[in-house]
């Protein structure tokens, strides 16, 4: 029997003069962490963690090498030599655990704004972004020089600052990438036309950043394999940079990645409606051209499939990026034969992706002391006298109550009225691609499991249960039930919400094949899309109408819009937008245009609402009523997403 | 004679990346799973045909552990060959069979292969420099008439082969073939000391010539090429990867009552040409 | 350098494709069936030469093929059970060193697997050389093209030298089989609901000639021995043929399955990553669906072992 | 006619010790393990003090296996945020004849089990004793899972380790209430040399061994840190009953340990090497079985010669030394050609009286009660944490209080009773005193 040994994930890799105790790399990534343009605390015990939790390498985000290169406000300016203290704090931080950590530094060229720097952006051609809409000036040659020095003095920085080793972003946004990507070259002179004068700049920086390391650190280049852009790079040209990378005889390792971040930033941070390991034949395709070590990325969320990637030869390091995030200890587990104790990544990108968009520090769905472990969130405090402590609903926010105040020493009981945890998860992880949100609450079972929670399911709880249960402690976190908007009468039996849908409690079996659909999307996540999704795959006619301008509108946000466009394209489904349901006459559905005033109708055999919900709370007043020691959590204070039942139930069950 | 070739070899050995070297420790060391199978195999054919057993091994002085291993289980004779542990498999080979031959052995046991180099070269060589027959990676063995063996031999993609020897061969064994039966007390304490024949390997290389051994690093998996998407256009391309359905190798997905469903799966394993009673 | 690739009633051995691939398509095709398994070879190799012979006669076919190869500086087979065999064979039949269980070979360079996989020796032989490649470990890249030209040999068996009798070749059997080795594998998950069920999923499976596999959720709850658990926790398998009863294929399981040609998944949950996966896909109740199969199969023949 | 004199059971520091002494006098000694080789079963080590060898093998430390000899020694008192050490460091402890030192088991218990075989004793290893033979009440040798496996002897030591088979067969055993054993589980971890040097404040071979108290989550026991040459041991004892009662799992009170203020600097960053388990007879005095019946001597962990008291954490000094003394009251008896006697255990228990064995058991025997208390656990730590850091707080512009209120305030936060208190020191000092 091959039961699955470990053979590549655990053994050490020399990275030039540095030694990787295994292959599972911490990539790097955007965390807006930095303050003023310097790496913060937050950083340092950010990335401490992932070493203590035995990452192999960490790679830092990306520091600025030139004032004119500043796209978003948290960026680490490297340029200024006031960032050293700061790269002292969190180099020591991971060193501490012997983890070798790696800087990322970068130009991100056009790929950026004048607005913090009320300077023209620089790149090597005026061709303008499609994110930043903004035409960049073209570099001459003396301001070519600039940027590589300004590459040398960053490696200086880092040099300084502790780092072990120092990568070159040339993908993703990077003004390498944009002189490598004849997307956005369209120079004549040296630094344009074939790929040898394209790469030149990169081999430049190479050169200059080699030249003040010497022989002490690693040098690092990340290639992208596919921009995904038309007349962009392409595999081809990948596998030809990487061999001139090679033969510079200057570098210790290549990185890869894939897509464009301003053009296909879905296909970077890939949700989980993109297959794991999605991007494996660029390190595959480079591994096989060079001898140098290769990192792989994308979607590598369980030890075994980074085990597979190493074992047929398709990379040499794994980045885990999002895994590590949802689980700082995701490598020390799997080391110890705790792989089933991993708190998986669910590629949600709801808080780590989703509010880097918003200017927002990178948190996690699953884990509270994300971003926050400088405060010691998370952690258990042992309490002096452990308290009963009863739970109402096992959803999100009442399983990581639990898990909370498990931690701290307190006896826990769950009851769900349900026959199965997880409330309204369960049923959004029931449609099309969205199966690993479910795994949201399989890591809190597991959890609670290892805390020995208990849980009592099919009967939920009333003030009687309570009263003679005694407990120390309530927490009401009874979720919330669909609601019927103003203009949608009671009577109208063919108006039915999206849980029904998923949770097959529709009259007569719900829409039916051949039948008309239209959903209605207020809220402006996955509710409205996957069920349409579902309603196309079985068959029926669907149309998608908002009040919006877009259909689905935070999905861009957790890049899960370019793939729905695409999925509704190709299932048939119609979207309409800036609509607001106005009633409901008989069959017909009456909708106004709102920015002409204009009035529409449909008559479809079925509207499907996905409108706000309303809180259940009278468990919750009944019980502050009686006198009893209660909090709530969750959509029963106010109905919103996972992440917010998360953060309160760890609130409620940590602060007992 | 019966003879059982047996190897001293670390059954845990660990890589240490500072050297560049793999660390075996004498104290792990000793007859591997393949190994004490071919001694008990070796020990039921001396019981079933009245002849004594030898074990021989190539090896350094500390070998001659497995060979006190095999005189208290109760070979009649032991004999190592002086030889570094390193040693290529040709050399082994050529050693072993001249003694082999010495011993006039008609039926030689083996290990399937050693977990040092683990080539399993060793026992083809045999048979070869003795011009005898072999049956190697034997799972199961049954004992015939003097020098009469069959055996079942593991073939690839599941099968396996049931072959015959008559008149003496090279036999190899996998662990699972026998369990070495356990030395009786007494025998056990005698062994400590029982007397072991040495003997001197020939001089100079054998034929065919080997090969100086090169440096060992750790081991990484080689190069292997994943398909890269399909299509010229950048959406093509992201189609193929996100498998959104828009250009092909999209589920077919049927609602079926169960029954259907049968019918269905069925139709489809014997479209895709699985044989299907 | 050429491939020479024993061959049984016309099939490739594991590594067959990849030695071909790795001698640049240049390759000896030896044992039954032979000339219909150069066909085979369509997209790697242009010329092939194939002598078909019956039975497996590693010490034979060695001094018989030596005079055809003594030309080549390199030889190499498949380091698969019959291509183990006569490796050694060859080797001291052409008075060459053999170089055994490489993972990649080059005339002038030759990498050899040591100590169980831990390590790598490398190898520059100064002779010409007969070696063995591992299966498994180079891959091959997709390959379409026309059938080679066969070049049939038909060299002289020396009688003197003596084989083993082969006394009969057995079929695979699925119900004892390693997982690993499976080609066929018929696997339940939590979507079945007792441990019955998979009493009956194993009767499926010998019904279809497939081995019997599981998830991790019913290996915990001990309905089903834990060397059948495919996944992250358990074993990795490469089969043919997926059928999967009641599995969401979450990336733990899925990360343990190889690419079967074929993937079968039989689900009510018509949107979980195994029916992404599957090239068919059944949205129905497993349990019933599995009801429904042993109605219509026969029971297991004796004769099939 | 037996077929030898002793059989020694078990080639552990006990059983080797054993074997080596008989056989030195000439005696004819077998020497059974049931691993593949002497120490086998834990791949890593512990501390030892070997003093107790300088009679057998004089100028032991040229040869010994060792991985550091201990020249530092610390007591922690632990809560979760606090950590007071008394730590002790000597020159002294580092140069022959030296003091402690820390060695893998494997390393060791093979050179042990190597001289007594050079003394002509006869070491057969992958043999488990599976039963005693007897003649009436008197054990007259063992009963091994080889075939045709009886082996009669004039005497056997049975040196088979914790929770001993043949002690128990024997019938030596009273008490084998699990409230008397502890488990110790240990993590090895890897750091290079020169950062353990580093961290732990020595060169060359010295190390350091750390006791702690009040850092086991509430599960009464202690924690324990060394150093071996390129990796750490680290771990905890922990009370079986209380470990079962409060459903805690010993790795998390291991990983929380590590990750303590006071211990998490010291080895962070270490790769996990083993992991490993066991029982401990830690009941000491109390649960010590009888210690021989006619035919048979036990000695070593089997006859629960261990201490797991608070500072003192000792086990392989009491296995070689009751092992040895094993010896010389069998050859002795031998001599005077007493051995079959019955009073071959009373001698035995007369001889170790003479020794540190018994005596330093005797001694302690109040020890655990007093070690595994709440108040040892907890309270104490807390008090005397709290009363050190009111002491050297300055609470400027308040004055600094003096040193009774400040001992009477945190008595109160911790609850300590003075009558336990008072108690307590008693019980401790007729223990260490």
């Amino acid at each position: 029997m091959s039961s699955v040994p470990y053979r590549y994930l655990w053994t050490p890799l020399e990275l030039g003069p540095v030694s990787t105790r295994n292959r599972i790399v911490f990539s790097a990534h955007l965390t807006n962490y930095a303050r003023d343009g310097r790496p913060t605390d937050q950083h340092a015990a950010y990335y401490g963690a992932r070493a203590a939790g035995g990452a192999g390498l960490i790679i830092t985000e990306e520091h600025s090498t030139h004032p004119t290169d500043w796209p978003y406000e948290k960026l680490i300016h490297g340029f200024h030599r006031d960032v050293i203290p700061g790269y002292r704090r969190m180099t020591d931080a991971v060193h501490r655990h012997r983890t070798p950590i790696f800087a990322q530094i970068n130009h991100n060229g056009g790929q950026a704004s004048s607005m913090y720097t009320r300077r023209a952006v620089w790149a090597p051609s005026p061709v303008a972004d499609p994110l930043f809409r903004e035409v960049p000036k073209p570099v001459d040659q003396a301001e070519i020089d600039e940027i590589v020095a300004g590459y040398a003095l960053v490696t200086e920085h880092c040099a300084e600052g502790g780092f072990d080793g120092i990568e070159l972003q040339c993908s993703h946004s990077s003004i390498v990438r944009g002189f490598l990507s004849p997307a956005t070259n369209r120079r004549t002179d040296g630094h344009g036309g074939p790929l040898e004068h394209r790469a030149r700049l990169l081999l430049e920086i190479v050169a200059a950043v080699r030249l003040v390391i010497g022989n002490r650190l690693a040098l690092g280049v990340r290639i992208c394999g596919d921009e995904l852009i038309d007349g962009g790079t392409t595999i081809d040209d990948a596998v030809q940079v990487a061999e001139m990378v090679e033969a510079t005889r200057q570098v210790d390792y290549v990185n890869t990645s894939i897509g464009v971040a301003t053009a296909s930033l879905f296909m970077i941070e890939a949700s989980m409606h993109i297959r794991p390991g999605y991007a494996l034949f660029i390190p595959s395709a480079l591994r096989k051209a060079v001898d140098l070590p290769i990192v792989g990325v994308g979607r590598f969320k369980d030890p075994l499939q980074a085990e597979r990637a190493l074992s047929e030869g398709h990379c040499d390091l794994v980045g885990v990026v999002r895994g590590q995030i949802a689980d700082a200890e995701f490598a020390a587990k799997a080391r110890a034969g705790a792989t089933d104790e991993i708190r998986l990544c669910l590629s949600c990108n709801q808080e780590c992706v989703g509010r880097m968009g918003l200017n927002r520090w990178l948190g996690c769905i699953e884990n509270p002391r994300t971003g926050r472990e400088v405060e010691g969130v998370g952690g258990a405090r042992r309490t002096a006298k452990a308290k009963e402590v009863l739970i109402a609903g096992a959803g999100p926010a009442g399983l990581q109550a639990a898990i909370a105040a498990a931690r701290n020493g307190h006896r826990v009981t769950v009851h769900e009225k349900e026959s199965q945890a997880g409330g309204q998860v369960r049923l959004a992880a029931a449609v099309p691609n969205r199966a690993e949100l479910g795994d949201l609450v399989r890591n809190q079972l597991a959890e609670c499991r290892r805390l020995g929670v208990a849980i009592e399911y099919g009967s939920g709880v009333r003030p009687g249960l309570v009263e003679e249960a005694r407990p120390d402690e309530v927490i009401v976190a009874t979720g919330a039930e669909p609601a019927r908007p103003w203009w949608a009468p009671a009577d109208a039996s063919h108006v039915i919400d999206v849980r029904d849908v998923l949770a097959g409690t529709v009259p007569a079996g719900g829409p039916a094949a051949g039948q008309s659909v239209v959903v209605i999307d207020e809220i402006g996540f996955h509710h409205a899309t996957s069920v349409a999704e579902l309603l196309a795959d079985r068959g029926c006619a669907v149309e998608v109408v908002t009040n919006g301008m877009v259909v689905g509108q935070d999905l861009g946000i957790t890049l899960d819009m370019e793939g729905w466009w695409m999925r509704a394209t190709a299932k048939g489904i119609v979207q309409s937008t800036d609509l607001v349901p106005m009633g409901i006459d008989g069959a017909t559905l009456n909708l106004l245009h709102h920015p002409t005033g204009q009035m529409y109708s449909r008559s479809p055999d079925w509207v499907v609402l996905a409108v706000p919900a309303s809180p259940v709370e009278w468990l919750y007043q009944d019980l502050k009523a009686a006198g009893w020691s209660v909090a709530r959590v969750g959509d029963c204070v106010a109905p919103r997403r996972a992440h917010a039942a998360v953060v309160e139930g760890e609130r409620a069950g940590a602060g007992l | 004679m019966i003879a059982a070739c047996l190897k001293w070899v670390d059954r845990r050995p660990e890589w240490d990346p500072a050297t560049s070297q793999v660390i075996t420790d004498a104290r792990t060391s000793g007859l591997s799973a393949p190994d004490a199978a071919a001694l008990e195999l070796a020990l039921r054919c001396g019981d079933a045909w009245s002849q004594p057993v030898a074990a021989v091994t190539a090896g350094p002085p500390a070998a001659e552990v497995v060979l006190r291993e095999a005189i208290a289980a109760g070979a009649a004779r032991a004999v190592r060959v002086d030889l570094p542990a390193t040693s290529p498999s040709n050399v082994v080979a050529s050693a072993l069979a001249g003694v082999l031959a010495d011993l006039d052995a008609t039926s030689t046991w083996c290990g399937d292969h050693s977990l040092d180099r683990g080539s399993g070269s060793v026992p083809a060589y045999l048979a070869a420099e003795l011009a005898r027959p072999q049956a190697l990676g034997l799972v199961e063995v049954s004992i015939g008439g003097t020098d009469e063996v069959s055996g079942l031999r593991r073939l690839d993609r599941g099968r396996r082969e049931r072959l015959a020897v008559a008149g003496g061969g090279v036999l190899s064994v996998e662990g699972s073939a026998a369990r070495l039966r356990r030395a009786p007390l007494a025998a056990a304490m005698a062994a400590r000391s029982a007397p072991i024949e040495v003997r001197v390997a020939p001089a100079g290389d054998p034929e065919p010539a080997t090969l100086a051994p090169g440096a060992l690093r750790l081991y990484r998996p080689r190069a292997r090429v994943w398909p890269a998407p399909d299509g010229d256009t950048a959406l093509d391309r992201i189609a193929d990867l996100t498998a959104t359905g828009m250009t092909k190798g999209r589920p077919e997905t049927v609602i079926l009552e169960p029954d259907s469903a049968a019918e269905r799966i069925l139709a489809a394993l014997a479209a895709w040409g699985y044989d299907v009673p | 350098m050429i491939a020479v690739v024993p061959v049984r009633d016309g099939e490739l051995p594991v590594g067959g494709l990849e030695t071909v691939a790795e001698c640049g398509g240049r390759a000896l095709v030896v044992g039954s069936g032979a000339a219909a398994a150069a066909k085979e070879l369509a997209g790697l190799a242009s010329a092939v030469k194939a002598w078909d012979t019956d039975g497996f006669l590693p010490g034979r076919w060695a001094t018989a093929l030596a005079p055809v190869l003594v030309e080549e500086p390199v030889v190499i087979l498949p380091a698969s059970p019959d291509g183990r065999d006569l490796a050694p064979r060859l080797a001291h039949a052409l008075g060459r060193p053999l170089l055994a269980g490489a993972v990649e070979v080059h005339e002038d360079r030759v990498s050899l697997a040591r100590w169980g996989g831990l390590a790598i020796e490398d190898v520059t032989p100064q002779h010409h050389f007969v070696a063995t490649l591992q299966p498994g470990v180079r891959g091959v890249e997709r390959h379409d093209g026309p059938e080679p030209d066969v070049e049939l040999l038909d060299p002289r068996l020396d009688p003197d030298v003596t084989d083993a009798t082969t006394i009969e070749v057995l079929p695979p059997d699925p119900a004892t089989m390693d997982l690993a080795e499976a080609s066929r594998i018929v696997a339940g998950g939590a979507g079945l609901d007792s441990a019955a069920r998979f009493t009956q999923l194993a009767d499926l499976a010998a019904r279809l000639g497939a081995t019997l596999g599981a998830t991790r959720v019913v290996t915990d709850r001990g309905w089903v021995a834990h060397e059948r658990q495919i996944g992250t926790t358990g074993v990795v398998v490469d089969p043919r043929l997926y059928v999967a009863f009641g599995i969401s294929g979450a990336v733990q399981h899925t990360s343990g399955l190889g690419q079967p040609d074929h993937i079968v998944s039989i689900n009510t949950d018509a949107y979980c990553p195994m029916m992404q996966l599957a090239d068919l896909a059944v949205v129905s109740d497993a349990n019933m669906v599995l009801d429904a199969l042993l109605a219509r199969l026969p029971e297991r023949s004796a004769g099939r072992a | 006619m037996p077929d030898v004199d002793v059989i020694v059971v078990g080639a552990g520091p006990a059983g080797a010790c054993a074997a080596l002494t008989l056989a030195r006098s000439g005696r004819d000694v077998v020497l059974l393990e049931r691993g593949p080789f002497p120490g086998s079963k834990n791949m890593y080590g512990g501390v030892v003090y070997p003093r107790v060898l300088d009679g057998l093998i004089p100028q032991w430390w040229d040869e010994a296996p060792i991985q550091r000899w201990v020249t530092r020694r610390s007591t922690m008192m632990m809560t979760a945020t606090q950590a007071l050490a008394v730590d002790y460091r000597t020159e002294a402890w580092g140069q022959a004849p030296y003091n402690g030192a820390t060695a893998y088991r494997p390393d060791w218990d093979a050179w042990l089990a190597g001289k007594a075989e050079a003394e002509g004793a006869r070491l057969l290893c992958s043999t488990t004793v599976t039963g005693l033979l007897r003649d009436g009440t008197r054990v007259v040798g063992v009963r091994t899972d080889r075939p045709e496996g009886e082996l009669s002897a004039r005497v056997v030591i049975a040196c088979d380790g914790v929770n001993s088979f043949l002690a128990k067969e024997a019938g030596l055993y009273h008490d084998t209430d699990p409230g008397h054993f502890t488990v110790g589980v240990k993590e090895t971890v890897a750091l290079p040399k020169s950062v353990i040097d580093e961290r732990f404040g020595v060169r060359g071979r010295h190390g350091v061994d750390i006791e702690m108290v009040g850092c086991t989550s509430g599960v009464p026991g202690g924690g324990f840190l060394y150093t071996n040459l390129d990796t750490l041991s680290v771990g905890v004892v922990l009370k079986v009953p209380a470990l079962a009662a409060q459903a805690r799992r010993p790795e998390e009170i291991i990983a929380r340990l590590k990750a303590h203020p006071a211990v998490a600097p010291l080895v962070e960053g270490g790769e996990l090497k083993e992991y490993s388990a066991h029982l401990i007879p830690e009941g000491g005095w109390e649960m010590m079985p009888d210690l021989g019946c006619p035919g048979m001597l036990v000695a070593g962990d089997a006859a629960a010669f261990c201490l797991a008291a608070g500072i003192w954490l000792e086990g392989v000094n009491f296995a070689m030394g009751s092992g040895m003394v094993a010896g010389q009251v069998i050859d002795r008896a031998f001599r005077r050609g007493t051995a079959a006697g019955a009073e071959l255990p009373a001698l035995y228990r007369r001889a170790l009286s003479g020794t540190f064995v018994l005596q330093d058991h005797r001694k302690l025997r109040r020890a655990p009660r007093l070690i595994m208390s709440d108040r040892v656990q907890e309270r104490y730590p807390a008090l005397a944490a709290g009363v050190v850091e009111r002491i050297f707080r300055i609470d400027n512009p308040a004055p600094k209080p003096g040193l009774r209120r400040i001992l009477r305030g945190e008595q109160h936060r911790t609850g300590v009773r003075l009558r336990d208190l008072a108690r307590d020191a008693l019980d401790g000092w007729r223990s260490y005193g």
